[in-house]
């Protein structure tokens, strides 16, 4: 008789096989979906690895679409790992851009030396101002943060609606049109990376805050209380620390880190302030995040996969002509088998002789 | 037939390591069988390999003394085997009843609770148990529960009985009863396996087996045998149960409690009126049946909870109302009596548990990381000292056996601690050796100058190392007796309600 | 705006009540099953979202609106069984389990959607009608409320005392609710929790997949993108602002629908505030009322726990 | 040029999906375009799913530098990501399309699609045939392409009868079938007994068995009981002006002059109609219908202009 018994100790070999496994099977089961609506397989993801991978203007696209992907992921990180099931990273990417916004306005003029840092740092101010008040009716009233966030993405979504439509920031001039903001003045756009025309400085960010990320939960005393919030809080109180405080600082960090991702889209790529190009991102940062097991370098690297499908799926879409949801099917066929693998990785094959 | 049940060269691996070793073992017909060894020798392990709880690697079992498969619980169960965790298996938010019947009935709808009902009744009347059906099993004290997890195993007609230290949360009062009730139980066919740490229960069975590391070390007639002899085969080396205190005389006050209250949940009185005071190089113990607020007295004089009334002074300082960070800086120390809620991270590893509070110390920092060096460096000093055994730093609390994880909380505690240590049921459900340790090192810090407040539910280790005993009841202190001139039946009663004085 | 307190515009705003609420309290019940028994479904707008792509495509190929419904159940029982392979069988993390359904079942269905009316005009049916109930829908005010709705309102309604009953006062209840508050209690008595998960989910979630199916069949005559529009996360919002009662869960769902149907009558009468105002009022009021509120957590124990026995 | 050119390929970006009025109108049009062969040339096509900002973007792109289009053709708001292509690959001709844009110039043509005038027509309709004398309209977001027409409508209905009375409601969706069912039922509660239904949901008309309009194309199929007429958009005049701009570019070596202003075919440049009353024409009184063809006629005549006002329309 054969077994499945858990490992002591992680194998990586049998880790990355596992992992491998769950790419291929994602991708098989996905062929199965393309062919059982009639499309062209082999052409279809040729046309996606060509737009994700296949130039260095595809990869310029993979990188900029993963960047805020990778941030909200990273937001989620913070807070799962404590956990904190914060839903909010979609309203905190919102608040990131809206802050952002705000910031340009206030800010206008200054050098970019300044302006740039100011404007993230109004972002972020603003996701952290959501985080808190997520943070406050846990700590304060009692409300599971998983309704506060969900309820608070709401009511962020409409903020920026009336600020657009009825509100200060609508476009100007003689009608109030789309919902959208003035282009931002050209000195405002993120500076562009080795002279490309997509690449924009902020695809720099993730990786930064990743990094910081990984430091300060594997290495600081938060990053210790962290992972303990998520382990045994009951221990940590009577062990001295604040919980109330330490609730308040993740999801203040965790809102900063998903508004970092509104803040950079708006800057870096749509230069001006709409709700189209910043829907979904938050749900994405989740599932990254997820994926990432809720580790930094993990989340860098499903984000940059998932950056590919999405750079990839426009090619896909034109060149495939198959529907456009293809991709989102693709993202959450492979997670399951990402996450099939994760569970495989920690098991290995046992005989036992046992009546 | 000659055996109730029978295993033969069985064996159970956790990743790797035996925790089941090749064992043998029988259980006669009638009769009470325990099962002896250190923390984490495989005595859960054999029993819940026995109720197919857990699928053993290698190995045969025979019941009645026909060989048997048990794939899993439901096997044992129609082979007539209960057993009651050494962890209540309980649904708080149910009632007795409802513990008791789910999971049994095989057909219908509705639920039978009316016939269920009377066959409880049955039960309990034919050995003598009063136990309200209806009430929830949060409501009840632990005790109360032990007795819901036996009638759990007799509801399903068990016919050998497997017992995972049940007294561990029994008082002497109640452990008595019990072993009235086995008595019984044996007289009626039924066969029993009993797992204690404690040497007066063990010596209250027909045979005893020992094991240590997985292993068999013997089987013995416990008429033939005696404590030494049990526990020296169990550690391996001869332990000491007299506990020789130095003579100290107590110093200055370190910690002064008076009038204090405090309210539960629902905002009943938890404490009440509580006053007492400690000095250097004594340790005042607290006796009193567990949930008569010995717990809450703790959490108050540690910061964890809130007092409604009442003073706390610490040396000149008032400090009720301190949070547990202030407390902890001002050289209170504090062992819970959930060791793996409230003393431990059972996810962080031995060493990240040994700074468990301090994590912020600068002792421990390098700038604004952890110094990761340092803590390894102190903890393998820590695990030498205090003798915990563990591969090496870096394995998870949660994977020590309970003795070896109360080490590492008490090595942290009298680490970091400078004062007064509250240790609350530090040696509960822990064998003798490590008692034994654990007892040497209270004492030790009393020499050092410390104030020690003491909980325990065994009497006898009480009287062995308090220098005054405080008898709490029902959130009240009854009064606080010396030792010296106390008897144990005296605080028994006081335990029970009486007030000092009152006894003749 | 003076028009609010109107006798037609009240019955008009109790009987939107009736109506919002139906679908979301047929998922809450669902989800309701689901939790109890300790599985933390995430996947909630997924399994929602799948049910109203199954009757979509059931109505507009069949033309029976109750091989619709049959098909919606289908559909979330298959997504529950999908959660429960991957919670109660792998023990993966619940919320990534449920959080990777909603991304595929979007996906999915979309992909599906889209293969499907691809080259042609989209197909479209009709609906549910309203069942007046004789007599009783005469009865002024409340006879248009209460009995003049669509069948499925009224099974939503009684869906509530069934599930009670089978909670609460049925064998598979019992063992149902010990799986949410400690699994190990079943399994000792050798019964398997696995598969004990595996048809709470699916039954949960089935119904659940009804909820979306109703979503279709009630209100709209074709499927669209996004169709749910995040009502799966309104249910998991009323299962813990119910604290996980049958009867709690009903009144959020009640209170959350009131809210939806009062903004939204406030805003066609013209109130004088942003419309966006009115369209975040239930979300901000659900707020206030749970800083409000405070009870002993009915939150199984175990919920969201990966049962491990070793 | 030495050879006249006989093809035009053009690439269309589209913004819901030709299932909705928005886009499958577009494509009728080109149909349309395509059978009267302008200049000779032979038109072919390609459209891809929606797609939306910076995706459009990269979608334009590649369809620029594949080379095998001669227009792009990005059916909504995407003047942003035009601006980024437009100098680069000066030859291609790029069509933005409502509003949310900017006007470029050069070789950016910004098209703009008003259907305000048929939805003045139907707001006569309205307003002659309500009795309780209140109206209603569901719309979707209030952007400018969508307030013209609501505006218009009541504009209509005003003039026919001064009594009539309007609620206004926007679901802030572009999809929630559930959504604009309770905001329509809840202006029929409000006594609205005709609706002008922006949201393509007539399910609340069909219940309350009253009568309704449709939007941007004729959607009498959609509820054939309820929806007595409906705006429609015609891209014709837009299709053809698009095509001459580039025969003039492409055969004639003119440079592109694109539109830095808002332009748009009234219907009586053929730009937009009003659907037929289809099995329904019954219930229209001869009066009104009489009426409202006279209204065409001046309309169409350019006796009668019918005002552009985009401003948020409130109810009252
Ligand atoms: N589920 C498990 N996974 C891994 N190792 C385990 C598990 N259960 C027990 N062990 C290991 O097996 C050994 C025996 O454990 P067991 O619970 O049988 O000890 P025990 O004799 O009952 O101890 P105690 O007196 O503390 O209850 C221990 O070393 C323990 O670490
Ligand atoms: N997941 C696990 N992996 C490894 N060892 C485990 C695991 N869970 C429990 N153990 C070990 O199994 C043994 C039995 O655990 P259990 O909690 O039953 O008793 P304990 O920890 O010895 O506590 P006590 O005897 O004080 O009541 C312990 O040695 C414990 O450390
Ligand atoms: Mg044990
Ligand atoms: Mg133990």
């Amino acid at each position: 008789m054969i077994r499945f018994e858990p490992r002591t100790e992680r194998d990586g070999l049998w880790t990355a096989a596992s992992f491998a496994m769950a790419v291929v099977a994602g991708l098989a089961v996905s062929a199965l979906l393309l062919a059982s609506t009639g499309a062209d397989v082999g052409q279809v993801f040729a046309a996606l690895v060509q737009g994700a991978a296949g130039s260095p203007k595809a990869l310029a696209t993979t990188l900029v679409k993963a960047t805020p992907i990778i941030l909200a992921g990273l937001a989620t990180v913070i807070a799962f790992r404590a956990q904190l099931w914060s839903i909010g990273q979609e309203g905190q990417v919102f608040a990131g851009a809206m802050g952002g916004y705000l910031g340009g306005q206030v800010l206008a003029g200054m050098p970019p030396l300044l302006f740039f840092p100011g404007v993230l740092a109004f972002g972020m101010a603003a996701g952290m101002a959501l985080g808190w008040l997520a943070a406050q009716l846990r700590n304060r009233f009692g409300v599971n943060e998983i309704i506060s966030t969900v309820m608070l993405n709401y009511l962020v979504i409409y903020l920026l609606s009336w600020l657009l439509q009825g509100g200060p920031w609508g476009e100007n001039g003689a009608t109030i049109s789309y919902q959208q903001s003035p282009m931002l003045p050209e000195e405002a756009f993120l500076p562009a990376l080795f002279g490309s025309n997509r690449l924009h400085a902020g695809v720099l960010l993730p990786f930064l805050a990743a990094a910081l990320c990984a430091v300060v939960i594997s290495r600081t005393p938060l990053g210790y209380e962290i992972r303990g919030l998520g382990y045994n809080p009951e221990a940590l109180r009577h062990k001295g620390v604040n919980i109330a405080r330490t609730v308040t600082i993740v999801m203040m960090a965790s809102g900063a880190l998903a508004a970092l991702a509104g803040a950079t889209e708006l800057f870096g790529v749509a230069h001006r302030l709409r709700a189209d190009n910043l829907i979904g991102l938050g749900y994405a940062g989740i599932i990254v995040g997820m994926i990432g097991g809720l580790r930094p370098l993990g989340t860098v690297v499903a984000g940059l996969f998932f950056g590919g499908l999405a750079s990839g799926a426009v090619y896909m879409r034109v060149l495939g002509d198959v529907p456009a949801s293809l991709v989102p099917a693709i993202q959450g066929i492979t997670l399951f088998f990402f996450l099939c693998a994760g569970v495989l990785a920690r098991y290995r094959v046992v005989r036992v002789a046992f009546q | 037939m000659s055996t109730a049940l029978r295993v033969e060269g069985l064996t159970k691996r956790f990743a790797g390591v035996a925790a089941n070793d090749d064992v043998d073992f029988d259980l006669r017909p009638g009769e009470i069988h325990c099962l002896f060894g250190e923390n984490g020798a495989g005595k859960s392990t054999l029993s819940s390999c026995i109720f197919g709880f857990y699928r053993p690697d290698k190995g045969q079992i025979f019941v009645r003394d026909q060989p048997v498969h048990i794939a899993s619980p439901i096997d044992a169960i129609r082979h007539g085997i209960g057993m009651v965790h050494q962890h209540f298996v309980l649904v708080p938010e149910f009632t007795v009843l409802e513990n008791i019947i789910v999971g049994t009935q095989r057909s219908g709808w509705r639920l039978n609770a009316a016939e269920a009902r009377q066959k409880l009744k049955a039960i309990c009347d034919g050995y003598g148990l009063d136990i309200d059906f209806d009430a929830y099993v949060w409501e009840l004290p632990v005790g109360r529960q032990q007795w819901v997890e036996i009638l759990k195993a007799l509801y399903l007609d068990a016919e050998i009985l497997i017992l995972d230290e049940p007294t561990a949360v029994l008082t002497p009062a109640e452990s008595r009863i019990l072993f009235n009730i086995m008595g019984k139980m044996c007289a009626r066919g039924l066969s029993i396996i009993l797992i204690t740490h404690k040497l007066i229960e063990v010596m209250q069975s027909n045979r005893v087996t020992v094991l240590r590391k997985g292993k068999v070390v013997a089987t013995l007639n416990t008429v033939e045998t005696s404590p030494d002899e049990l526990a020296r085969l169990m550690v391996g080396r001869a332990v000491s149960f007299t506990i020789t205190k130095p003579e100290l005389k107590p110093g200055e006050t370190v910690v002064a409690v008076k009038g204090l209250t405090a309210h539960g949940h629902w905002g009943e009185a938890v404490l009440k009126d509580v006053s007492f005071s400690v000095a250097r190089h004594e340790i005042l113990g607290i006796a009193g049946v567990a949930g008569n607020g010995q717990k809450e007295l703790f959490e108050v004089l540690c910061g964890v909870r809130k007092a409604q009334a009442g003073s706390i002074w610490l040396m000149d300082e008032e400090i009720a109302g301190l949070t547990p960070r202030c407390l902890m800086d001002r050289g209170v120390g504090h062992i819970p009596d959930d060791r793996f809620r409230e003393g431990l991270v059972s996810e962080f590893n031995v060493a990240e548990n040994l700074v468990l509070g301090w994590q912020r110390s600068a002792k421990y920092r390098s700038g604004p990381l952890i110094n990761s060096k340092a803590i390894a460096k102190l903890s393998r000093d820590m695990i030498a000292e205090y003798q915990i055994a563990t591969r090496d730093e870096k394995v998870a609390a949660g994977k020590l056996s309970g003795g070896n994880a109360q080490k590492i909380i008490i090595a942290r505690e009298f680490r970091h601690a400078a004062g007064l240590m509250l240790a609350n049921q530090p040696t509960r459900g822990l064998d003798v050796g490590v008692i034994e340790y654990v007892q040497s090192q209270l004492l030790r810090k009393r020499t050092e100058g410390f104030a020690v407040i003491l909980a325990s539910e065994e009497l006898s280790d009480l009287f062995g190392l308090a220098d005054r005993i405080a008898v709490m009841f029902k959130g009240e202190i009854m009064g606080i007796v010396d030792p010296r001139n106390t008897t144990i039946t005296e605080v028994g009663a006081m335990m029970a309600g009486r007030r000092q004085g009152t006894i003749q | 705006m003076n028009q609010l307190f109107q006798e037609a515009i009240i019955v008009s705003i109790l009987a939107a009540t009736m109506r919002t609420m139906t679908p979301l309290l047929f998922s809450a019940m669902g989800e309701l099953i689901t939790q109890r028994a300790g599985i933390w479904n995430m996947g909630v707008e997924g399994t929602m979202l799948t049910g109203s792509f199954a009757a979509y495509i059931a109505a507009t190929t069949t033309g029976s609106l109750w091989l619709a419904v049959l098909a919606a159940i289908v559909a979330g029982a298959l997504m529950g069984a999908i959660i429960a392979f991957m919670t109660a069988t792998l023990r993966v993390d619940h919320f990534i389990a449920g959080l990777g359904l909603n991304l595929l079942a979007g996906g999915l269905t979309l992909y599906w959607f889209q293969s499907y009316i691809q080259g042609r005009a989209q197909p479209t049916f009709s609906g549910f009608q309203d069942v007046a109930i004789p007599l009783l829908s005469d009865i002024s005010v409340i006879g248009p409320i209460l009995f003049s709705q669509r069948a499925l309102t009224y099974v939503a309604l009684l869906t509530v005392p069934l599930v009670w009953f089978l909670l609460y006062r049925s064998r598979y209840g019992l063992e149902l609710r010990c799986l949410g508050e400690n699994p190990k209690a079943l399994d000792v008595k050798g019964l398997s929790v696995t598969a004990r998960q595996f048809a709470a989910v699916m039954i949960g979630s089935a119904l659940t997949g009804l909820g979306g199916g109703f979503l279709m069949l009630g209100f709209s005559d074709r499927f669209l993108a996004d169709f749910t529009a995040g009502r799966g996360w309104i249910v998991i919002v009323a299962l813990i602002a119910g604290n996980w009662k049958p009867k709690g869960v009903l009144v959020t769902v009640i209170a959350f629908a009131f809210l939806e149907a009062l903004a939204t009558h406030l805003q066609v009468l013209g109130a004088p505030v942003p419309h966006q105002l009115l369209l975040a009022l239930p979300y901000l009021a659900s707020i206030g009322l749970l800083m409000g509120v405070r009870f002993r957590s009915g939150q199984p124990t175990r919920l969201g726990i990966p049962y491990k026995r070793e | 040029r030495a050879t006249e050119p006989d093809k035009l390929r053009i690439a269309v970006i589209l913004s819901a999906g030709i299932e909705s009025g928005w886009d499958g109108t577009l494509i009728q049009a080109l149909e349309r375009v395509k059978a009267k062969k302008p200049h000779g040339l032979d038109i072919t096509w390609k459209y891809t799913d929606p797609l939306w900002g910076d995706d459009a973007g990269d979608a334009m792109r590649l369809f620029a530098e594949s080379g095998q289009y001669d227009i792009i053709w990005a059916h909504s708001t995407y003047s942003d990501q035009v601006k980024k292509l437009k100098d680069e690959f000066p030859n291609i001709l790029f069509v933005v399309v409502g509003s949310g844009n900017d006007g470029f110039g050069g070789n950016q043509y910004w098209i703009y699609k008003r259907v305000h005038e048929p939805a003045y027509l139907l707001g006569t309709i309205a307003g002659k045939m309500t009795k309780s004398n209140k109206l209603g309209a569901v719309g979707t977001f209030p952007a400018d392409d969508v307030n013209d027409e609501i505006n218009a409508f009541f504009a209509g209905a005003k003039a026919a009868n001064p009594k009539a009375e309007r609620t206004v409601a926007f679901i802030e969706s572009w999809y929630d079938p559930a959504k604009a069912a309770e905001y329509t039922s809840a202006q029929i509660a409000t006594g609205a007994d005709l609706i002008f239904q922006l949201t393509g949901n007539f399910k609340p008309c069909e219940e309350a068995k009253i009568l309704c309009f449709g939007n941007f194309q004729d959607q009498h199929s959609f509820s054939p009981s309820t929806v007595l007429s409906s705006t429609v958009a015609l891209w014709d005049p837009d299709v053809e002006h698009v095509v001459d701009a580039w025969w003039a570019h492409a055969a004639e070596g003119k440079p592109y002059a694109g539109n830095t202003d808002k332009h748009w075919f009234s219907m009586k440049d053929g730009g937009s109609t009003m659907a037929s009353y289809g099995e329904l024409e019954a219930k229209l009184p001869e009066n009104v219908r009489a009426d409202v063809d006279a209204l065409k006629a001046k309309i169409m005549a350019g006796t009668f202009e019918v005002p552009v006002d985009v401003s948020d329309p409130k109810a009252h």
